[in-house]
């Protein structure tokens, strides 16, 4: 329906347009993928938007999004697919009207997208276990702060530490997981309850920024610092400061500025025609106290 | 206090009020068109019409709730504008409203000094205080209401006391009074007529509506009469006869109201409606009476003598603690008054505004409204069927109204009234229970509406008439049961029944009480609230 | 007096939600006009999206508008008898969600028919809404309450019943069309939008020409007049509520099948965007007045706001901004049409 | 206006609020005691999960549980006087984070003095009821409406104002203790639990003291009768909205000390939990009843409710149920409370 506009639309002259829907847009982590991809689209010379529902469990939201997102007849589109299942249809859609898809942050259930750039969180999150364990000598009572039940980031990055703990650690027990939605105030409430109720509890795990921070308060608030270890996911400045004075162990950190530069360029790639690779592995890192300034890590960190 | 002609009225002399080519209009309604009216300080001014002729309309120029579209007025002389109610009260003009402005969900002494509450420190209000001096108000003006008490909670007549309380607690010179004894009943209008004697002062003056015609030749001066918004003359009342006034209002000679002259009664029939032992928790004792088809039995008695919880423990409104209810001689359970009126009981609401309308829609949706399944197929309404009942309604009760579609809050307080009744009219039950019918009702209309319940029993209806005004119980009915302190004194027949005989057994039982405790009071510090308004 | 009788006749001012109206031809027509201007709000936001940008007007961004409203739409229709008779329901959003979940719970656990899951999601919405109005007219609980703890209950079973996963329509994938299907041919909107047109045409027939619908309004103007005129108030309560869980059972299907999963964290928030179109159309949160048509107009009036600056890409931000201020102006031109029809 | 007439007789408190109640000290003890039974609800949550867990009762747990009522207990206060109106906040969520932002604005980027901040941040919480106020009172707007829009628009602003990222409190380390800090030597609560009563004690004064108390009853219960009364109600009502403003503000403030950072992101959804304290509480939203104390209990139900069940290691989903309905249990065995009072 959108032939004779096809490979010209969004305004702006000939200026290529690409848009991107991401999952979110309020937080941190997507505030830095933003900025990498307003960053790559600057240097080459193509137009971006940004967009993200509220929250990641918004699905219909972000179809809503992508069908709009489709209708400015973009060049290309990248997505952050929150159900790969539900996107399916529009990106068929956008198949037969020739627009590239490239899939960023998790991958997407087709082979519509003629890229993926993401982290696996699973591992990443099995990272995160690893270094928990060790903090706590391999034994002791961990609860888990999520941000979010349904949404597949939340729940891999649950599943991903749990499963690990499980299979490697015998002595390790996950008495509690929570959620609460990423929100600082209330990912807090639901630390201290979790410390009132486990007086022996050994660690604690933040699966995203809130989450992690949220974590970070309580554990001041109840003043356990010396006997909890926080592990945390993402970066901020309240993260940072965290582990620079010692209250989080260290956190898992994915790069989202990279990941918007990647999905830009390998859009601009992709309406160059150059052949791309079927995934781009974005990465993750872990970071503490001592790696947090090192070169390798600090381009990850984003406050 | 005699009266004056208008033509003596001199710039040095110059009256308390005058109104000169007041006319409003609202969309569809000429509701005054050129309406004079003069007050001279000193005097009681009756204001009469017939529902919808303007009154109330005119006193809420004079009180800053509508402007109007031209006129003048001036209060001694000087020329004012009166666009705010805030306004009037400055001027000195206090107005008792014909439909309530109460705040429900307020005390009766909060509700007294709303707005003008004594402060201190500029924001800080004491209800001890406020407690304390509306109880010495009540004093004065001889109500019996416990100041803490919530309005909600009060009888139509306790609100209508404390519009009264709070008009007479404001210094006022010109104090307006829309319909204040519609729902009192002969004692208490003998009260408010002292506090009126009491308030008149050469300075001051009183504006009095009222469709009981006694009370207007009682107590005002003289008496303007308006006909569909135009303005007929005023004439002094100690000079003019009655019927003249009526006449003036109506526009023809009514035939003076008949004696009453109920038909015979086949005193065998069976009762259509029997109630036996009837008690509520908190007043009714053992309550017993019954009536038969054709039949119109009365209910009469004292303010808060139980008449009306009677028929609300009847059509199940209110839970009763005991008794048995027999339609046509078989008992009947009856939980609501849903169950009721499929049992083919009716009930008319004394209180108009808050249990008997939807002010907000429509005359034809408000006659309709219990009648819709008649009025109906397979659940889609017959609008056209509708449409005809509505009209008419409408024409049987000469309700004025722009045209069916007309939000019921638009009519004046009468029309309001009629709606009311053709609502149940239509209804086709066997038991129809009317709680104080005429409320508001202009004379000519009033003898309209007997004569509607007289062709209703004649068909064979039960009639139950609950009424403060004794003529009007006296005119129509067959029997009358006489409440006294939640029990029946007694049942008189109609040969039986006089003014003298019904107060006899009204007070016997108050009489017996009265000397040790306070009983009035204290009934109502015992009760619960009595019924939720909703106000907006 | 007679006169009264000759005015009576004549149309007078409109009274509130579908008055009974002129009966002329020409009376009609002119009650209709006016009706129509009730679009003035939504015609000037889609015209200046259009000169904005040329791509709104397109038709396939049309039809997306339109289907975007549909979920909404459905939700707000069925809210708007709730509203009418001066209540509220919060759990239409989350009951949608748990609603969607049960057709997953049919059609893919137990592998029943389509049909069968179409019409049992919206029964189960039935039910979410007998349990509403049971609690509210028989416990006494005021709705706020009630339909608040059915929203949680709801999300909560969500989750419990789907095992907090999306559940994918593997077993029937033409439940897919229940939506997203072109059933008229040659015409490219999808059936959910055919759909909601439907419903919000039983909705207009429900309120404004059955006895079902007068109650609804009676009620909300005055509950106890209402009971006092024989009315089994509690009863037709449940009703209203029992109906409005229809509509939020068919708005779980619609989701279901646009998105081929159900998605069980999803919902919150819905009830508000539902309960704003309905009182952008002009329903009185106070009870006693509104219509099918003015929520229909709100739902649009929401989306095209949506849709109009995504795709002039306004910055997210700035769009909340922008969505608060238009639907004040929206609201208040609104206001003034309706006072200025009134006084003419 | 959903109640029926069978109930009504016997429902709803004697008189608004806080009523006159008996004079004497007899009068006041025993009005005083049938006030702590609405306790009831609350005291036997308590008793269920301090024996379900010991933890629980714990002097620190009990501090938690009061500092996680500190910020949604202050927007319920102020949405209090709004609902006893007869209107709605739904901005005061967002509002707050709003105000948060401000505060960092005042704090961080233009570097002025600790006090100034704070009161800063009250005032714009003034600043945004007041504009609240003005367009429901002045424009007409109905509040739902009205304070949808600023809804959204103080969540936008919010965003813009700090460039979505989260605003630290570098500046001023001392502000972590506004909230945090422990003023009272020995005593483990900290300083927003204080605030908290704090506000509670004067917005009661308010609300049984005042005239504009007084006034916020009887425009909520009769606007009608309240403006012939001669009280200028539109007036009066942007007052009332200016008074809940600055309790939003200084929720924000709260906020943003506990959290040592502004937080542009959230605020969305914590409107419908304090209006729910505020429901639970008692006030109705038809206006003209309601109670400061009520309130109170309201967000201690359910933050006792909330901390119970994480203490308790509900799976959340449950919890999410759980909570649905015990809030009915809660508010209908109040009533049954209430109606008994009644009736004796
Ligand atoms: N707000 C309004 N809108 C439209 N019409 C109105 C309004 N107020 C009054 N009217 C109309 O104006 C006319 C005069 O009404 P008004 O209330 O003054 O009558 P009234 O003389 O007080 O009658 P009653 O004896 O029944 O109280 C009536 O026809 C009424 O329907
Ligand atoms: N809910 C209530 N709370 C307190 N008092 C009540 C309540 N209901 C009724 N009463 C009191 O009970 C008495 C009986 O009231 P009822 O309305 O039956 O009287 P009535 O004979 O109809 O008189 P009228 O209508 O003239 O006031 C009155 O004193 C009334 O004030
Ligand atoms: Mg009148
Ligand atoms: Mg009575």
């Amino acid at each position: 329906e959108s032939a004779e506009s096809g490979g010209s639309g969004g305004g702006d002259g000939d200026q290529p347009y690409i848009a991107i829907v991401s999952k979110g847009f309020q937080h941190q982590f997507w505030q830095a993928v933003k900025q990498g991809a307003e960053e790559a689209a600057a240097e080459h010379d193509v137009r971006v938007t940004f967009e993200g529902p509220e929250t990641e469990t918004d699905v219909d939201q972000q179809i809503q999004m992508l069908t709009t997102a489709l209708d400015k007849n973009p060049d290309a589109i990248a997505l952050a697919a929150l159900d790969s299942q539900a996107a399916a249809p529009l990106l068929e859609r956008a198949q037969s009207s020739d627009i590239p898809v490239i899939a960023f942050d998790s991958g997407v259930d087709s082979d519509i997208p003629v890229t993926t750039a993401a982290t696996d969180n699973t591992a990443a999150a099995a990272e995160a276990a690893k270094h928990m364990a060790e903090a706590i000598d391999g034994s002791g009572k961990i609860a888990i702060v999520a941000h979010d039940q349904t949404s597949s980031s939340g729940r891999d990055r649950r599943d991903g530490f749990v499963g690990y703990m499980e299979a490697n650690e015998p002595d390790i027990e996950i008495v509690d997981t929570q959620y609460g939605g990423g929100d600082q105030l209330k990912s807090t409430d639901i630390a201290n309850a979790m410390i009132e109720a486990n007086p022996d509890l050994a660690g604690l795990y933040g699966t995203n920024e809130g989450s992690a921070v949220g974590v970070v308060n309580a554990v001041k608030e109840k003043d356990v610092v010396d006997s909890v270890t926080i592990v945390g996911f993402d970066s901020s400045k309240a993260q940072l400061d965290a582990i620079r004075e010692g209250t989080e162990f260290g956190a898992v950190t994915q790069n989202p500025v990279g990941i918007g530069r990647e999905t830009v360029e390998a859009a601009v790639k992709a309406l160059a025609g150059e052949d791309l690779p079927e995934t781009i592995d974005t990465g993750f890192y872990w970071y503490d106290k001592d790696t947090i300034d090192s070169e390798e890590i600090k381009p990850n960190l984003y406050e | 206090m005699t009266a004056q002609t208008l033509t003596d009225t001199t710039a040095t002399d110059s009256p308390l009020l005058e109104l000169r080519g007041i006319s409003k209009s609202f969309p569809g309604v000429r509701a005054l068109d050129d309406v004079e009216l003069t007050l001279h300080g000193g005097e009681v001014l009756g204001l009469i019409g017939e529902n919808g002729a303007g009154k109330s309309t005119l006193m809420k120029i004079l009180s800053g709730i509508h402007p109007p579209d031209a006129g003048r007025i001036a209060i001694n002389g000087r020329e004012v504008e009166i666009l705010t109610p805030k306004a009037a009260e400055t001027l000195g003009v206090t107005i008792i409203h014909q439909e309530f402005n109460l705040a429900s969900d307020l005390s009766v002494a909060q509700n007294i000094f709303l707005g003008r509450e004594p402060r201190s420190l500029g924001m800080f209000v004491s209800d001890a205080t406020l407690n304390r001096r509306a109880a010495a108000l009540l004093e004065r003006v001889g109500v019996d209401l416990d100041p803490r008490t919530r309005v909600g909670d009060l009888t139509v007549a306790g609100q209508q006391m404390v519009e009264i309380a709070k008009a007479l607690s404001v210094q006022s010179d010109i104090l307006i009074m829309d319909e204040p004894t519609a729902a009192l009943n002969d004692a208490e209008v003998a009260a408010l007529h002292d506090i009126i004697r009491g308030f008149v002062s050469p300075t001051t003056g009183v504006i009095y509506i009222s469709h009981r015609m006694e009370e207007l030749k009682r107590i005002t001066d003289r008496i303007t009469v308006l006909r569909d918004g135009q303005y007929v003359g005023t004439v002094d009342t100690p000079d003019t006869e009655l019927r003249t006034v009526i006449a003036m209002m109506v526009g023809r000679e009514i035939t003076a109201a008949q004696e009453p002259a109920p038909a015979h009664i086949d005193a065998a029939a069976p009762p259509a409606l029997e109630v036996e032992g009837l008690s509520t928790k908190r007043l009714l004792r053992e309550v017993s009476f019954s009536v038969r088809r054709g039949e119109i039995l009365g209910f009469a008695g004292l303010m808060g003598a139980g008449r009306t919880e009677v028929a609300r423990a009847v059509i199940g409104a209110d839970p009763h603690t005991s008794g048995t209810i027999r339609l046509d001689g078989t008992p009947v359970r009856i939980a609501s008054p849903a169950a009721a009126a499929a049992a083919g009981i009716g009930y008319l609401s004394e209180d108009r505004k808050h249990l008997g309308l939807l002010l907000d829609r429509s005359v034809a949706d408000n006659i309709a409204l219990s009648s819709l399944p008649r009025l109906s197929t397979a659940g889609f309404v017959r609008t056209g069927a509708i449409r005809e009942a509505a009209h008419a309604a409408v024409d049987t009760l000469r309700i004025k109204t722009p045209s069916i579609g007309q939000q019921v809050k638009n009519l004046s307080g009468g029309n309001q009234q009629k709606v009311v009744i053709g609502k149940w009219l239509l209804h086709d039950s066997g038991v129809l229970i009317f709680d104080e019918p005429t409320r508001g009702i202009d004379v000519g209309a009033k003898e309209e509406i007997y004569a509607l319940l007289q062709s209703l029993a004649e068909q064979g209806k039960a009639i139950i008439v609950i009424s403060s005004e004794l003529p009007e119980i006296l005119r129509l009915c067959h029997r009358v049961a006489v409440m006294s302190e939640g029990r029946l004194a007694g049942t008189l027949d109609a040969a039986e029944a006089s003014q003298e005989s019904i107060m006899e057994l009204a007070t016997a039982h108050t009489q017996a009480i009265v000397h040790d405790t306070p009983q009035p009071t204290d009934t109502r510090d015992r009760g619960g609230p009595r019924h939720e308004h909703h106000d907006h | 007096m007679s006169t009264t009788t000759t005015e009576t006749r004549a149309a007078g001012p409109a009274a509130p939600g579908e008055p009974p109206q002129g009966t002329g031809l020409l009376g009609r027509l002119r009650s209709s006009l006016q009706q129509m201007l009730a679009f003035v709000s939504l015609i000037v936001l889609f015209i200046f999206f259009t000169v904005a940008n040329p791509d709104f007007a397109s038709v396939s961004n049309i039809s997306g508008i339109l289907l975007a409203t549909a979920v909404i739409g459905i939700l707000a229709l069925g809210t708007t008898f709730v509203i009418i008779t001066g209540g509220i329901d919060l759990s239409i959003g989350t009951g949608m969600t748990l609603c969607s979940v049960m057709v997953g719970v049919f059609l893919t656990y137990w592998g029943l028919p389509l049909w069968v899951g179409v019409l049992g999601g919206i029964a189960f919405g039935a039910l979410i809404g007998l349990v509403n109005g049971s609690v509210i007219s028989f416990l006494g609980i005021p709705p706020f309450i009630a339909t608040l703890a059915m929203m949680m209950v709801a999300q909560g079973l969500a989750l419990v019943i789907s095992g907090t996963k999306p559940i994918y329509f593997t077993e029937t994938p033409g439940f897919f069309n229940v939506a997203m299907g072109r059933s008229i041919p040659g015409l490219v909107i999808p059936n959910a939008v055919i759909i909601m047109f439907i419903a919000a045409i039983i909705a207009w027939v429900l309120l404004s020409r059955t006895v079902f619908g007068r109650y609804t309004f009676s009620i909300g103007s005055n509950a106890e007049a209402t009971a006092l005129s024989g009315i089994n108030v509690r009863r037709w309560q449940v009703i209203v509520y029992t109906v409005a869980g229809c509509f939020t059972g068919l708005a779980g299907v619609i989701m279901a099948s646009r998105l081929s999963s159900a998605q069980p964290g999803q919902g919150m928030g819905y009830e508000l965007e539902a309960i704003a179109a309905v009182i952008i159309g002009g329903t009185s949160l106070q009870g006693g007045k509104g219509s099918i048509i003015g929520t229909v107009i709100g739902a649009l009036i929401m989306s095209v706001l949506t849709n109009g600056l995504q795709i002039m890409s306004i910055p997210q931000e700035w769009q909340k901004v922008v969505v608060g201020v238009v639907i004040l102006i929206a609201v208040f031109v609104d206001m003034v049409r309706r006072k200025r029809q009134e006084s003419t």
